[in-house]
């Protein structure tokens, strides 16, 4: 168990999640990438804190406590704009709303 | 190294299962961001999400972060796979129209490979670093719900303040753009 | 002491709750908030009681720690002292009684409760200025005020210019606002603190203002001095006076309640009050240099101004406005000749006799139904007998008629200490002619308003016992204040110098007390009998138009200050306009010649090698480009997710250099 | 012997263990031994009090609806649930033709582990708590939050209409209800300095000759009817019992379930309402406590149950006496109303506290309570005043 182990699952964690927003085209999946990112970089800052020289400081754990709420802010303000979307353009296709094209 | 292993076994067999189960959260959150990733069903994904979620907060508890871990379990499980579970059912898509969630083409497959890219990056840093290999795990480390308190309330005051203004920014920001239009 | 913060409070909680009540909620708004007012003007009282006995060293403090960031501790605080005290005690004393007035003058306006929950509002954040201990706190509740004025000015928003009046006033005020934030940000670097008395540690005790004074920034200039005329130009924005006054008189848009209480008796005495607060830092390097010079001759010169274009408006309101500006003038010379107290006097007689007359003036549209133009009255002596007398104690008391109104004895010290101003003598004759000019618009819109028959088309009425009551209570304020105000017998001074003042009738007959007194007595004298002799009989045309009608249109128009700023605003903006279309021309005439010449060149070039090479592949070579450009277009896909793409990967390929580097 | 049957529990467990290891059984398997026997003993009482309340909840509905109930298994019908789960068992499980048939099976499962997850960290006596948990409060609320998903699998893998409105409309009112929950929860463990579930029942220690529970304070009654009535809605109860309306929605998520299936999400509704009733009793009725201090002689964990079962019987009682709500109506209480009381009472607790406990705090929460009660349910009542009744074809 050391600290290794953690950075390569929370590694392992990101990588999947930046696959799912670079490949996925319904914008919900791309949500859930960036919210597997965050939890990869959560992961990364409870891991350091567990292994950090003095962990009565508890700064990792506060930096993931907020990254939890900015995160839950960032979720409901995303979902907003994905069913705006959907009403607008009728789709959650991040593909289809092009209408910014050269 | 399989050896190794046995030897280790033989030894402390408690021990050493204890530790192996100890990664077990690890696999589960794992092979379900795998699953939530690739999976075709949009429902499906946001309940594999939902277990990866859970077993993220295990992992905190595990690596001896239990408040967070409940916290985890509760913003993410309680809220936000919630949230991602109305936004589903709320954007189906139209039946005409393609489903969209099928991984084709060239641009998906660039994005897989720089996923892999990066993860092989990520992993030769990991395993060359000198800051992790060093470093062993401290048992002591334990966040109590005390000293959370008196953090988050001390040095951390005004951030909390501040993560408080976001949140209601956000709730009343989502709000307005997610009602409908009279 | 620890009821302190309940002062500013309790408004501040009787906002909050009307806020929250449903709409309609009449009788609990209105309820709430005079009862908070009421609670918090005993809270005011015991607190000036307390500071009465004198011998105090210095305020007393309350300060806390209000936030911990990361590095160390803000600190915010309440003081008390004769300052704050008396002034706590007027604000919340003439604030009740206008809201009782309100609750008649207000009583069909659909939007009652509103109008109670901002009125709540401006009283808490006015008692926070008054009472805070930290410029922080005082800048906070001064926007909060702001805020209130804005909202207050507005409250009849679908009036175009009341929204337009409104606007103007926040703006106008910000200008102001922003030289203050500056000069707040600039002490703090240079002391460390906002608080005002700490101990030996506040930025206005002795050891901070030395070391300011004692720091030159450049021009000679000390950086107390940059530094209060920086708070200078917010206290001048509040206060309305020149180049910032063009705010007030556009605020009368408001209801008349509004205008009383905070365009004439209290908010706008924030700028004096603020000065008069911060006059350590002001007076660091002594009284007769620096910002305070500055401080008088803008006093100075806008008492006479305003007063002057008080001369030719027409509408009752504006007129009051016009004399609110330059009252505070006057205040503001008192305080650049050095005198805290005298401004101090002046402030408080002049809350009572202008709250008065505003809330007189309410009256009076109020009976004559909601007619504002002072040539459409006339007679109504007869018809508000209670409003004329009333109206006529308030005229007298700011025309400065002598010894029984308050005005008298405050205006005649301002003058006297005015005349005794080592640096020049100039600043006393623009207030002396200020003054004589008061007592003339008083006079003609008394005449106006009051005298001969009645002009306008719905018959007038008395207002009821809920609005007459105040103007009485203030009429007799702006009589008994005057009692505390003479020279014999100055319990004011002594009050705000902490020791007790002393009967001594022989002042009264001092030399050049009765130079001063008897030049002010010659100048309201005259003032009145010359605005009686030119408007005892009412004409349409104004007998000074008839006199010099170009200088009366100048006055009429305000001097134009309003059409100089929009026309030198909208200039310099047309001229930026024509500038920008002139380079486009040249740029375009350059390029677009250049690129003819280029063409026809090109064409040439293109012609011979049509005909020499068409078959030698220049249809491929278009081929190609048309490819090309597809393929730049076709870049831009307006897809997100192809940009995160190339971004991701631009930035996996940087990191892979950036580790290439460093290992 | 009163102190030998409050420990008698512990001491038997100890006395199994130590029979055990004088086998020379190996530690790691006393440690299953030990930790299975508490789970065991958990979860068999609490099946045993779920038996116990269905065939209860039907006699006390008969007794007000005036009828008899069930009487025929048994000795008073007492065998009843023997019958019922005989019936549930033998029952075909149907699973409909368009589910997705994975998550159709798990929901229930998923509805299970919660329900019995959050039984650990109740203290049901003084020295029963099978998990001391610094953060107990926070994993109860962190832990349950694992129904909804549970709820959302079983409407939307049933693939029918009733089902999925169902399920977003319990989620919406877990949901809704949980914010008052938590708020209302949180008071309690503010007062007592502490997240942990024991460390608060001890707070709640007799003061003199009097229970020191905290529903005897201004703040706390009117946490606890807050949190009584958020805990209602959160399992599903009447008059909160719309999602699963059989009469609007044929019982909502639970429409496609059958057999053993449904008698899985009856029983998890159950404990998990047992749970709640605990956490109930545990924050705001002094958990294991003796009402007063002479009757200390009967063990703690009598008290606590007795407690528990005390209150499940209320909310039979509720059950029986309110109609089901409109779902509108239902939303904007708890949001118009609970959650804004909640915020006032948590300031009402502040405020008690820094009073100093005494009658001055008691009377300054009292005070900011009342007030907050008025002016919010004056305002709520005003937009839900009922008009009066027309009928249109009587005359």
């Amino acid at each position: 168990m050391n600290l290794q182990i953690f950075l390569a699952i929370s590694a392992v964690l990101f990588a999947t999640g930046l696959a799912a927003v670079l490949s996925r085209a319904n914008a919900i999946l791309v949500l859930i990438g960036i919210e597997l990112m965050l939890g990869a970089a959560n992961l990364n800052f409870v891991a350091f804190w567990k292994f950090s020289p003095s962990p009565s400081d508890l700064t990792g754990v506060m930096f993931a406590l907020f990254s939890i709420a900015v995160a839950a802010a960032e979720v409901a303000v995303g979902l907003a704009i994905i069913i705006l979307v959907h009403r607008r353009m009728n789709t959650v296709d991040v593909d289809d709303a092009d209408e910014l094209k050269g | 190294m399989i050896q190794n292993i046995l030897n280790e076994l033989a030894a402390d067999p408690w021990g050493v299962a204890g530790k192996w189960f100890a990664l077990a959260p690890a696999a589960v959150l794992l092979l379900a961001a795998a699953a939530a990733v690739v999976a075709r069903n949009l429902v499906r994904a946001a309940l594999a999400l939902t277990l990866s979620f859970m077993a993220l907060g295990v992992l905190f508890i595990s690596l001896g972060a239990e408040f967070l871990g409940f916290v985890q379990l509760m913003v993410y499980v309680g809220a936000v796979a919630m949230l991602i579970v109305f936004a589903i059912l709320l954007t189906r898509p139209d039946r005409l129209r393609r489903t969209a969630t099928a991984l084709r083409g060239a641009g998906p497959a660039a994005g897989v490979v720089i996923g892999l890219v990066t993860l092989g990056g990520l992993l030769g840093v990991i395993s060359t670093s000198p800051l992790a290999a060093g470093t062993k795990c401290a048992p002591a480390a334990t966040a109590p719900v005390a000293r959370i308190g008196e953090v988050l309330m001390g040095s951390h005051v005004a951030a909390l303040l501040a993560v408080g203004v976001l949140l209601t920014a956000a709730l009343v920001g989502a709000a307005i753009l997610a009602i409908e239009d009279k | 002491m620890i009821t302190l913060p309940l002062i500013p409070l309790l408004p501040l909680l009787a906002a909050g709750a009307t806020a929250l009540m449903p709409r309609g909620r009449r009788g609990p708004a209105a309820g709430a908030a005079i009862f908070a007012q009421a609670a918090s003007t005993l809270l005011a009282l015991a607190a000036f009681a307390g500071t009465l006995g004198g011998g105090h060293d210095g305020p007393a403090c309350l300060n806390f720690e209000w936030i911990a960031t990361g590095g160390g501790t803000l600190r915010l605080g309440m003081l008390i002292d004769p300052l704050s005290a008396g002034m706590a005690l007027m604000v919340s004393f003439v604030s009740l009684l206008i809201f009782v007035y309100s609750l008649g003058y207000m009583k069909d306006d659909a939007n009652f409760a509103r109008f109670f929950c901002f009125l709540s509002l401006f009283s808490g954040a006015m008692l926070g200025v008054v009472l805070s201990n930290s410029l922080l706190l005082t800048f906070a509740c001064w926007e909060l005020v702001g805020l209130a004025s804005y909202l207050l000015i507005g409250f009849w928003f679908h009036k175009p210019e009341a929204a337009a009046a409104a606007k103007k006033a926040f703006l106008t005020t910000r200008v102001g606002d922003m030289g203050f934030l500056i000069g707040m940000l600039w002490l703090y670097a240079s002391t460390g603190t906002l608080l005002f008395y700490d101990g030996g540690n506040g930025c206005l005790e002795a050891s901070a203002v030395s070391a300011l004074a004692a720091q030159t920034v450049g021009f000679g200039l000390a950086a107390s001095n940059v530094i209060a005329l920086l708070i200078f130009c917010g206290a001048a924005g509040k206060s309305g006076q020149f180049p910032l006054h063009v705010w007030l008189p556009d605020a009368m848009e408001g209801p008349t309640p509004v205008s009383a209480l905070i365009h004439a008796a209290t908010m706008v005495a924030a700028g004096v009050y603020l000065v008069a607060r911060v006059f350590p830092i002001f007076a660091a390097t002594g009284v007769t240099t620096g910002a305070l010079v500055v401080v008088a001759w803008i006093g100075a010169g806008t008492a006479l101004m305003a007063a002057l274009i008080a001369v030719a408006q027409t509408d009752i309101k504006r007129i009051l406005a016009y004399s609110t500006v330059s009252q505070l003038g006057f205040m503001m010379l008192a305080l650049g000749v050095g005198s805290v107290p005298a401004a101090m006097a002046h402030l408080i007689a002049h809350a009572f006799f202008k709250a008065l007359l505003f809330l007189g003036a309410g009256s009076v549209i109020h009976g004559v139904g909601d007619e504002q133009d002072v040539r459409k009255m006339g007679g109504l002596r007869k018809y508000q007998p209670v409003t004329f007398l009333t109206y006529a104690v308030g005229m007298m008391a700011l025309s400065g008629v002598p010894f029984f109104f308050s005005g008298f004895w405050s205006k005649d010290e301002i003058l006297h200490l005015a005349h005794g101003w080592p640096v020049s003598h100039v600043p006393f004759f623009l207030a002396g002619a200020a003054a004589f000019l008061t007592a003339f618009y008083m006079t003609r819109q008394m005449c106006f308003v009051f005298a001969g028959s009645y002009r306008g088309g719905v018959h007038p009425h008395e207002s009821p016992g809920v609005m007459t009551l105040p103007l009485v209570v203030l009429a007799l304020f702006a009589v008994g204040m005057s009692i505390p105000l003479t020279p014999a017998w100055p319990w004011l001074h002594g009050y705000h110098a902490g020791h007790a003042p002393e009967l001594d009738l022989a002042r009264l007959v001092d030399h050049g007390f009765l130079t001063i007194a008897g030049l002010s007595v010659l100048l309201a004298g005259s003032g009145i009998a010359a605005g009686y002799w030119l408007y005892r009989k009412f004409s349409p045309t104004d007998p000074l138009e008839r006199a010099w009608a170009g200088g009366f249109r100048v006055l009429a128009g305000r001097f134009f200050i309003d059409e100089l700023y929009a026309a030198t605003i909208i200039r310099a903006f047309g001229f930026l306009g024509r500038a920008a279309a002139a380079i486009d021309r040249i740029i375009s005439a350059v390029t677009m010649g250049a690129a003819g010449i280029l063409a026809r060149a090109f064409s040439a070039l293109a012609d011979f090698f049509d005909r020499m090479g068409v078959n030698l592949g220049f249809d491929s070579l278009c081929g190609g480009l048309k490819d090309g450009g597809d393929l730049f277009s076709s870049w831009q896909s307006g897809r997100v997710q192809s940009y995160l793409r190339i971004l991701a990967a631009g930035t996996v390929v940087l990191l892979f250099f950036v580790g290439w580097l460093l290992s | 012997m009163s102190e030998f049957l409050e420990t008698a529990p512990v001491w038997l467990k100890d006395w199994v263990l130590g029979l055990l290891a004088g086998f020379g059984v190996p530690g790691w398997i006393l440690d299953l031994v030990a930790a299975g026997m508490v789970v065991g003993t958990c979860i068999g009482i609490f099946l045993g009090l779920f038996a116990l309340m269905s065939v209860m909840e039907r006699k006390i509905l008969a007794r007000c609806q005036n009828r008899y109930g069930p009487n025929r298994v048994g000795p008073f019908g007492l065998f009843q649930p023997v019958a019922d789960g005989i019936k549930m068992i033998t029952k075909e499980d149907i699973v409909p033709a368009a589910a997705d048939r994975v998550v159709h099976f798990l929901a229930p499962v998923v509805m299970m582990v919660p329900a019995l997850l959050v039984l650990a960290i109740l203290p049901y006596g003084r020295d029963l708590v099978p998990v001391q948990l610094d953060a107990g409060i926070l994993y109860f609320f962190a832990v349950g939050a694992g129904t909804e998903v549970a709820v959302f699998m079983a409407g939307w893998s049933s693939n029918n209409k009733y089902s999925v409105i169902g399920a977003m409309r319990a989620i919406a009112q877990m949901i809704s209800y949980e914010m008052p929950l938590v708020i209302a929860a949180l008071t309690a463990a503010m007062v007592s300095g502490s997240l942990a579930p024991q460390a608060i029942v001890e707070a709640q220690g007799p003061a003199g000759f009097l229970p020191g529970w905290y529903v005897f304070t201004p703040w706390g009654f009117v946490a606890a009817l807050i949190f009584y009535t958020c805990a209602l809605a959160e399992s599903n109860r009447c008059p909160f019992d719309l999602p699963e309306g059989e009469s609007e929605l044929v019982a909502g998520h639970l429409t496609e379930y059958s057999g053993f299936k449904y008698a899985t999400f009856f029983m998890a509704e159950y404990i998990g309402m047992f749970a709640i009733c605990g956490l109930f009793v545990t924050l705001f009725l002094g958990g294991w406590q003796a009402p007063l201090p002479a009757l200390g002689f009967v063990p703690s964990w009598v008290w606590f149950f007795a407690k528990v079962c005390a209150v499940a019987g209320s909310m039979v009682w509720v059950r029986a006496t309110l109609p089901r709500l409109r779902i509108d109506h239902m939303l904007g209480f708890a949001w118009k109303f609970l959650l804004p009381m909640g915020f006032v009472t948590f300031l009402a607790a502040a405020c008690w506290h820094y009073a100093g406990r005494g009658p001055a705090g008691w009377l300054a929460s009292l005070a900011i309570v009342g007030a907050a009660y008025v002016a919010l349910s004056a305002n709520f009542s005003r937009r839900f005043s009922l008009e009066r009744r027309v009928y249109q074809f009587s005359e």
